[in-house]
C-alpha cells in the first residue's frame, strides 16, 4: 500500500507507546477478575446449554446459585456436578434446567474434576476450531469472489425468520456481510435468552439458535452465489463473553465488540465492562473473528470535526486492548465513520484524509467504515447522494469493511428495496474508481494532508492527558463521547467477581494459550 | 374560499406522483403489470411503471410514476405540530416567569423505556442546545433535570414527584413496531393511576411524534422534527399560567 | 388458486409504500399535512410525511411513506409485453422463414413524425444490433429498409407500398403532451383511408410504448424497453404465416 | 490553472493547425454565400419584425418574395420600400404583413437607401449594445454570487407561461443558467413562429415574444436573488442567424449553436448550415452571448469510450469556426459529456481524464459539461448517483457551465421535484469538494495521464484523416457521429444563395468590424 500522507512513524509510534501506557493498569485490573457472564460464557464453551420453563438460560441457573462463591470459578461446580449425576452434558443441562442446583452437589475428587473439565474444554476448543477450519475452507474455494471492500448490510425485522428472508436476498443482492441487529433492549439483558425469536424492537435477539439458523440461510446462500456470506452479530453488552463464545461455536465471522462503548452509550460499569471485553476478545482470537470495534459511535454524539481525534485515540487504545487478548491486527475491525455536516466546505477532503490516516496508520487491520447517519435526514434523495460519497471516500482509502448507508436512515430499519438501492450504489461508485487509490496522489502540505497530521497530533495530546490521570479517571471525567460514567456507577458493576485464590478456570487458561498470550 | 390542489409535475394539476415499492413476487412482465394495477387501485388515473428489478427470487421491485385526480381543499387543511405556534425567545420565556409566575420552573426530561438516543433530549435541554437555539438548561428561570436515556417510566415519575416538576419532557426516537406508543401509553397510565396526572404538563417528543399522536396519547402536546427548546419553553410557560388561571 | 400479494417493506403485508410529489402550495405543517391527507385520500391506511421542503413561493415537495391495504390477486394478473413470448433467435428465424414462408421477408423501419431519436429503430435494424443482439439488417432472409428519423407518415406508407413491405417498424420516443398518441394514430388512419393496412404488419416501438397501447390505436404489437431484434423478427415471422394461412 | 496531465503544448499546437487547415475551405465557400435566414436575420437586426394573419413572420414575407434576386441581399428591398412608403419600419412592418410586396416598390436612390440602411443598421447595433451593457452592469453588480460551474437547468413545459414558473422556480433553488428547451420540431422549420405560445412538444417555441417573457421573469427574479440569471436558447436548426438576431436583441445569453449539429443530427444540409452558422456566430460575438456547442450529441449515438477523439476534434473545428467569426474564447462554451457505460471499470477515472483534458486544452473557454443522459434509465435512485459522480467529475475539473442531471432523464422531461433534487446534488457534492482540484494530482503515466494523452493523439491521427478529404467529405463518409449525410442531401439547400457580385449587406459589413474580423 502506498502511503500518500507522509505522516511521521515516529509520531505514530509514540502514540502506540501511549496507548500502551495507559491500558497496562487496565489490564492489570483486569488480570485479578471475572464477572458473572466471564463464568457464564466459560460454561457454555464447556457445555452448558438449554434453559428452564422460564426461558431462564442454564449458565444464568447455574452461576446466580454460585453468587458467592464465584471467587474460585464456576466451572468445577458444573463438572463436578456432572461427575456426580454421571450421564452426559445434555442430560445435566436438562436436569440444571430442570431445577438441580450444582452448587449443592457436595465438592467430589477435585483431580477428577479437573481431568473431566480438561475434556470438556477439549471439546469444546475442537468445536471452535472445526467452524473456523470450515470457514477457512470455504474462504479458500471462494477466494476473490467477495468485493473489496466487504459490503455490510444489516437486518433488523425483529424476528429471526423474516431476517432470513431479507438476508437471503441481501446476499442474492450482493451483499458480503450480513449482520443481524440486536433488539433495543438486549446489550442491558444480564442473560442471553433461549431458542428461536420472533420479536424484537429494531432488531432480532442475538440468540444461540437465532445465529445456527441464519449461519445456515447464508451457507445456503453462499453456496448458489459461490461466494462467502460472513454473519456478524454483536458480542457486546452485558453478556459480551458469552455471545463470543455462541459465535464461536455458531461460526459467525465478526462481532460488534469494543473495549469501551458498553461503558460510554449503555452506561454498564466500566470495571465490568473492562474485564468482559477481554474475555470476548480471547473468545474471537481463538475463532478467527473479526471484531468491529465501535469508534463511529462518538460522532453520533460529538461533532465529527473537532472531535476526530477521539475516534483515532480510541483506535490505538482498542488495537492494544486486543493484542492484549491475542486478537492480531487482521481480525480489529477498527471504527470510524463518515459523519461531517454535510453543508462543511471540503468535507469531502476531510472525510477522504481522515479516512486514509487510519488505513496509513493500521495498515493490516480490515478497518470498518460507517456510513453518514446523523445528518442523514427525511430527505431520501440528498441521503442517497451522500451514500455515494461515502462509497467514495471508502473505496478511494481501500477501506476494508464497508457499512453500507440506507437513503432512509432517519425514518425507518431497512426495508428490502433499500438495501438494494444502497448495494447497487456502491457497487456501480466503487466500480467506477476502482483504481482511484492507486491514481491519485495528494498536494504536499495541502489541505488533505495537514488534516491528517494534524488529528494525528491532537490524538497524541488527548493520549498524554489520558495516560496522565489513568483511563478510569478520564471516563469519569467525560473525556470520550461527552459522556462522564463515575467509576461504581453503570449496570453490572455487582456481577464483578474478584477472582480468589484458588480460582479456577482452565478454559481461560487454555484461552491465553491459543491466544498466544503466554 | 377554497383552493383545490393536486400533485403538480411540470404542470398545473397534471396530478404526477412519484412511487417505488417491493412486491413479493418474481420480477417480469407479470409483476410489473401487477404493480401497475395495485397503483390504480389506489385511485392513480394512469400509471406507468418506469423500472423494476429483481431483489431476490421472490421478491421485486418497482418505480412508477402515477397521474392522482384525487385533489384536497387546501383552504381546509388545519395544520397541527407544536412548533407551528409564534414562540417565545428565551429571554421572553424568563421575563414571563418572572412577570406571571413568579417562581423558578422545574422541568424534569429523560429519554424513556429502553430507547438509548439521548441526542434529541439533550438538543432540547443541554445548555449548549441545538442549531443555535440554547437549551433549557440555559433558562435562568427554569430548574431542569436531565435523566438521560433507558430510564423507565416509573423511575422518571418518582423523580419528577421527587422535585415537583411542573412539566415532564418524555423522549422517544425508536418508533418500531410501535414501541414508542405502548412505552407512552404506559407513562400516563402510570400517572393516572396514581392520580397525578394533572400535576404535571405531559411532553412527548422525538423524530416521529406528531402532535396529533401524542395528544391522543394523553399528554398535553407532541413535539417533532426541528423543535427547539425555545418551542418547548413557550409551551410550558404559557400552559402554566393557563393551569394556575384555573 | 389465488395469491394475494401486497406492498413489502421489510415484512409480508406491512404494505410499505415510498412517494415523492409536488404541491403547488407554499411549505409548512399546513402543507405537510395536505400532503398527508392527499396520501390517504389514495387509499393509504397511514401515511407518514418524512420531508418537506420549499421549490418557490407557492410549491413544495414533499417525501412521505404509507401504507397500503389494497392488495391484488397475482394470479389474475394477465402479463402484456411483446417481449415476454418465447422467441426465436436469428438462426431460427432464418430457418423459420426458408421453411415456412419461402421468400425474403420486406420490413420497413422508421422513426416517424418530427422525432428524431433514431438510435431505438437502429438498435432494432442495424447490422451491429444492441446488447449482443444483431439487428434485422444481419438476417440473410430479411430485405430490410431503415428510413432514419423524422420521417412523415405518408413518406413511410408510400415507401412500404413501393417495396411491397411485409411489415412496417413505427418508432416514437417522445411522448410528451402524448404526441406519439396523435402520430401513431395518423399513420393507422392514413393505411385505413387508403384500404391497405392489412396488406401490413404494423409494429409499434419505443420506450414508452406498450404493447396494449400499440394494439390499441390499431398496430399488431407494440415493443418497449428491452426489446431486441430477435423478438420483432420472430413475431414478423410467425404473424406472417398466420396470415398467409387466411 | 495547475496543468496535470503533462499534454505536449506542440501536439496541442498541431492539432490547432489541423483545425485552421480543415476550416480553411468550408470559411472561403461560406464567404462567397448567403441564405434565406441569413437575410431575414439581417433584416430582423434592421427591424423587421411583426407577422401576417396566418402567423407568416415578416422576415418570411420578404425574403420569400425576393426568392430569385437574393443574390444581391434583402436589405436593399426593404430600406428601399421603407424610404418609397415612408413612415416608421413598424408602420412598414404591418405594411408587408398586410400584404404589401417589396420587391414590387421600384428600386429609388441607391445612396439614399443606403443611409437608410446605414442608419438602421446603427439602431440595431445601438439595441445589441444596450443589451450587452445591460448585462455586464448586472453581472458586475452581482459579481461573485453565482456558483462556479455555473448551475443550468432546463424548462420543458412546452407553454411560455409554465416555463416562466418553474424557470423562476429553478433559480430560486439556485440555477445560474435557465435554458427554454425548444419544441421538438422547431429546427426544421424555415421561419421563427411570432408571438407567444403555449404549445409545444418536449419544448417551447423560441420566439422573439418569448424570449422578452421569459428574460422578464428572470430579471425579477435576479433581483430578488441577487444573483444574475443566465437566459439560454437554441440559436440552431434552419433559422440559427435569426434566432441569434433575435436573442441579442432581447439580451439572451447563452445559445446552444454548433457548427455542425444540424447536418449531423437534424440532416440540414451542410452548406446551408456552414453559412449560417457563421453569421449567427458574428452575432453572438457581437452581443456577447456565450455559445454551447453541441459534442455531446456525437456521445448519445455513438460509445463515448471508443469514440472520445471524435468529441475533442469537434471542439477544435468549433474553436476554430467560432474564432473564424470572431468570437473569443471567452465566449466559447466547448460542448463535452459525462456519457461513459456505468458499468466500466474506471469509468470515473476515464471521465476525469476526458474532462479534465479539455480543461487544459481549453484554458480560457466556458466548457459546457453534460451530464449523463443515454445510460441514464427508469432507475432513478442509480440515475441519481451516476449524477452525484458527474458533478463530481465537473468541480474537479472546473468545467464553466454545468449542465445538471436529472433523476429522470430516461423518463420524462423534468418535474419541478426533478429539477430541485438535481440543484440540491450538484451543490451538496460541489461545495464538498470545493478545494479537490488544488489538492489532487495524478500519478505520472498513470490510466488517467495515459487516457488524455490517447485521446488526445487519437484526435489528431483523425484530424489529419479529415484534412486529408476535406471536412464535406468526412461527413459524407460519416466521420462523425456514425451518420453520413450527402453534399447535396439534407434539409434547406435550396435556402442557400450564391452572394453576387452587387450583394449588398451593410450590416454583415458591420458585424464582421464590430467581431473583429479583418
Ligand atoms: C445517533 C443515533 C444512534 C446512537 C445514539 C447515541 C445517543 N447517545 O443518542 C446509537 C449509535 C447509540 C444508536 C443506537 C441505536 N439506534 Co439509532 N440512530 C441514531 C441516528 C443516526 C441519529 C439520531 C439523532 O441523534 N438525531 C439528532 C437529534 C437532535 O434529533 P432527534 O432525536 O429527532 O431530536 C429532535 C426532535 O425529534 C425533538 N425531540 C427529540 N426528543 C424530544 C423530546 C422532547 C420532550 C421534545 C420536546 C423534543 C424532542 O427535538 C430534537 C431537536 O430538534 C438515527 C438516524 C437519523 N439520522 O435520524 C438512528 C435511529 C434513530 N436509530 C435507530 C435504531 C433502530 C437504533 C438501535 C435500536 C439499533 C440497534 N438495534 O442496535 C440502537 C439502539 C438504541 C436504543 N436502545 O435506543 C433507528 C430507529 C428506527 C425507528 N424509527 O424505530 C434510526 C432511525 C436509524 C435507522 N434507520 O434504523 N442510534
Ligand atoms: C439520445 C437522446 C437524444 C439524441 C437522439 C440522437 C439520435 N440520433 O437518436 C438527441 C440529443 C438528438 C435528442 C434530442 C431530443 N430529445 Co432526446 N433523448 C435521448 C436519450 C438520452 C436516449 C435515447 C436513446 O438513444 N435510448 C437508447 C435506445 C436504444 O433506447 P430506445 O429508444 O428506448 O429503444 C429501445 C426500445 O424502446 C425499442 N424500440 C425503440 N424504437 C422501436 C421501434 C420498434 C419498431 C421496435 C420494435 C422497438 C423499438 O427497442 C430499442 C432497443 O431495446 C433519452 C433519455 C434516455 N436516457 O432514455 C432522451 C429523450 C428520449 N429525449 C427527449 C427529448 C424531449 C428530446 C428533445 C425533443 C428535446 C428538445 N426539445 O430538444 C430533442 C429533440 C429530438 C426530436 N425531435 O425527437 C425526452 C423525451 C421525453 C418524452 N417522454 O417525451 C427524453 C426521455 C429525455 C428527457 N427526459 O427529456 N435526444
Ligand atoms: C460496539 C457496539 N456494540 C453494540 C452496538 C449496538 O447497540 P446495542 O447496545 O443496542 O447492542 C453498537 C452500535 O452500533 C456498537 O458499535
Ligand atoms: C447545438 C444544438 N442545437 C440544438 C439542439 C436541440 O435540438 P433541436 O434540433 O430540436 O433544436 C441541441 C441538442 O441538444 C444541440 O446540441
Amino acid at each position: 500500500m502506498k502511503e500518500k500522507l507522509g505522516l511521521s512513524r515516529d509520531r505514530i509510534a509514540e502514540a502506540r507507546e501511549l496507548a500502551e501506557r495507559i491500558c497496562a493498569p487496565v489490564m492489570d485490573f483486569v488480570e485479578a477478575h471475572s464477572s458473572v457472564t466471564v463464568e457464564r460464557a466459560t460454561l457454555r464453551l464447556a457445555g452448558a446449554d438449554d434453559a428452564n420453563a422460564d426461558g431462564v438460560p442454564v449458565p444464568n441457573l447455574v452461576v446466580d446459585r454460585l453468587r458467592d462463591r464465584l471467587e474460585d470459578g464456576a466451572l468445577k461446580w458444573y463438572v463436578n456436578a456432572l461427575l456426580r449425576q454421571g450421564g452426559t452434558v445434555e442430560s445435566l443441562n436438562r436436569k440444571i434446567a430442570e431445577g438441580l442446583d450444582v452448587s449443592s452437589v457436595p465438592l467430589g475428587d477435585e483431580k477428577a474434576v479437573r481431568a473431566r473439565a480438561d475434556e470438556l474444554v477439549d471439546r469444546g476448543f475442537a468445536r471452535i476450531r472445526a467452524a473456523r477450519e470450515r470457514r477457512d475452507a470455504m474462504r479458500a474455494e471462494w477466494k476473490g469472489r467477495n468485493n473489496d471492500p466487504l459490503l455490510y448490510l444489516i437486518v433488523a425485522t425483529g424476528n429471526i425468520h423474516e431476517d432470513v428472508k431479507q438476508a437471503k436476498a441481501a446476499a442474492a443482492q450482493g451483499a458480503d456481510v450480513i449482520a443481524v441487529i440486536r433488539t433495543t433492549a438486549q446489550s442491558l439483558l444480564d442473560y442471553v435468552p433461549y431458542g428461536a425469536t420472533t420479536e424484537g424492537f429494531g432488531g432480532t435477539y442475538a440468540t444461540q439458535e437465532n445465529f445456527r439458523i441464519m449461519r445456515a440461510a447464508l451457507d445456503g446462500e453462499a453456496e448458489r452465489q459461490q461466494r462467502y456470506i460472513l454473519l456478524t452479530n454483536y458480542a457486546s453488552g452485558l453478556c459480551m463473553p458469552e455471545i463470543a463464545a455462541m459465535g464461536a461455536l455458531e461460526r459467525l465471522d465478526m462481532m460488534l465488540n469494543d473495549s469501551m462503548y458498553g461503558i460510554l452509550f449503555r452506561d454498564i460499569n466500566m470495571y465490568r465492562t473492562f474485564v468482559d471485553q477481554k474475555f470476548s476478545r480471547m473468545i474471537n482470537a481463538v475463532a478467527g473473528i473479526i471484531i468491529n470495534t465501535g469508534e463511529d459511535n462518538y460522532l453520533t454524539t460529538s461533532d465529527a470535526y473537532e472531535k476526530a481525534h477521539t475516534v483515532l485515540a480510541s483506535q490505538f487504545l482498542n488495537e492494544r486492548f486486543g493484542f492484549a487478548a491475542g486478537l492480531p491486527a487482521g481480525l480489529l475491525g477498527l471504527g470510524h465513520a463518515f459523519e461531517l455536516d454535510p453543508t462543511m466546505r471540503n468535507g469531502f477532503l476531510y472525510e477522504l484524509a481522515q479516512a486514509q490516516m487510519a488505513r496509513e496508520i493500521f495498515p493490516d487491520h480490515p478497518l470498518k467504515y460507517m456510513p453518514p447517519t446523523k445528518f442523514m435526514s427525511g430527505d431520501i434523495f440528498r441521503g442517497l447522494v451522500m451514500d455515494s460519497m461515502f462509497n467514495f471516500v471508502s473505496k478511494a482509502t481501500n477501506q476494508g469493511i464497508h457499512l453500507l448507508g440506507m437513503l432512509t436512515e432517519a425514518i425507518h430499519t431497512p426495508f428490502m428495496m433499500d438495501r438494494f438501492i444502497a448495494v447497487d450504489n456502491a457497487k456501480y461508485v466503487m466500480n467506477s474508481i476502482a483504481d482511484f487509490h492507486d491514481e491519485v496522489e495528494f498536494r504536499k502540505d495541502g489541505i488533505i494532508v495537514r488534516r491528517a497530521r494534524d488529528v494525528l497530533e491532537e490524538t497524541i495530546g488527548f493520549m498524554k492527558e489520558i495516560a496522565g490521570v489513568s483511563l478510569f479517571d478520564s471516563i469519569e471525567k467525560g473525556m470520550f463521547a461527552d459522556v462522564k460514567r463515575p467509576k461504581d456507577g453503570g449496570k453490572g458493576l455487582d456481577g464483578l467477581v474478584k477472582k480468589g485464590p484458588a480460582y479456577y478456570n482452565p478454559l481461560e487458561t487454555r484461552l491465553k494459550n491459543e491466544a498466544g498470550l503466554r | 374560499m377554497s383552493n383545490i390542489v393536486r400533485p403538480y409535475g411540470d404542470t398545473l394539476d397534471d396530478g404526477k406522483v412519484q412511487l417505488s415499492f417491493t412486491l413479493p413476487v418474481p420480477d417480469g412482465a407479470k409483476g410489473r403489470e401487477a404493480a401497475r394495477k395495485l397503483v390504480l387501485s389506489w385511485g392513480f388515473k394512469d400509471c406507468e411503471v418506469v423500472h423494476s428489478n429483481p431483489l431476490a427470487d421472490e421478491f421485486s421491485f418497482y418505480i412508477a410514476y402515477g397521474k392522482s385526480e384525487a385533489s384536497i381543499d387546501y383552504e381546509s387543511v388545519v395544520a397541527d405540530e407544536a412548533t407551528e405556534a409564534a414562540y417565545l425567545s428565551m429571554d421572553e420565556v424568563n421575563e414571563f416567569i418572572k412577570a406571571k409566575i413568579g417562581r423558578k420552573v422545574v422541568v424534569v426530561g429523560a429519554c424513556t423505556g429502553f430507547d438509548a438516543h439521548t441526542v434529541g433530549i439533550d438538543a432540547i435541554m443541554n445548555m449548549k442546545g441545538y442549531n443555535h437555539h440554547f437549551g433549557l438548561e440555559r433558562y435562568t428561570e427554569l430548574e431542569t433535570y436531565n435523566l438521560g436515556a433507558q430510564v423507565p417510566n416509573e423511575k422518571l415519575i418518582e423523580f419528577a414527584q421527587k422535585v415537583n416538576a411542573d412539566a415532564i419532557l418524555v423522549s422517544q426516537v425508536v418508533t418500531q413496531k410501535e414501541v414508542h406508543v405502548s412505552n407512552m401509553t404506559q407513562f400516563v397510565e402510570l400517572l393516572e393511576a396514581k392520580g397525578i396526572r394533572n400535576r404535571f404538563i405531559c411532553i412527548a417528543g422525538g423524530p416521529r411524534i406528531g402532535n396529533k399522536l401524542a395528544v391522543e396519547l394523553g399528554y398535553d402536546v407532541g413535539f417533532g422534527k426541528g423543535s427547539y427548546a425555545d418551542h418547548v419553553a413557550t409551551f410550558i410557560v404559557r400552559k402554566l399560567v393557563e393551569k394556575m388561571g384555573n
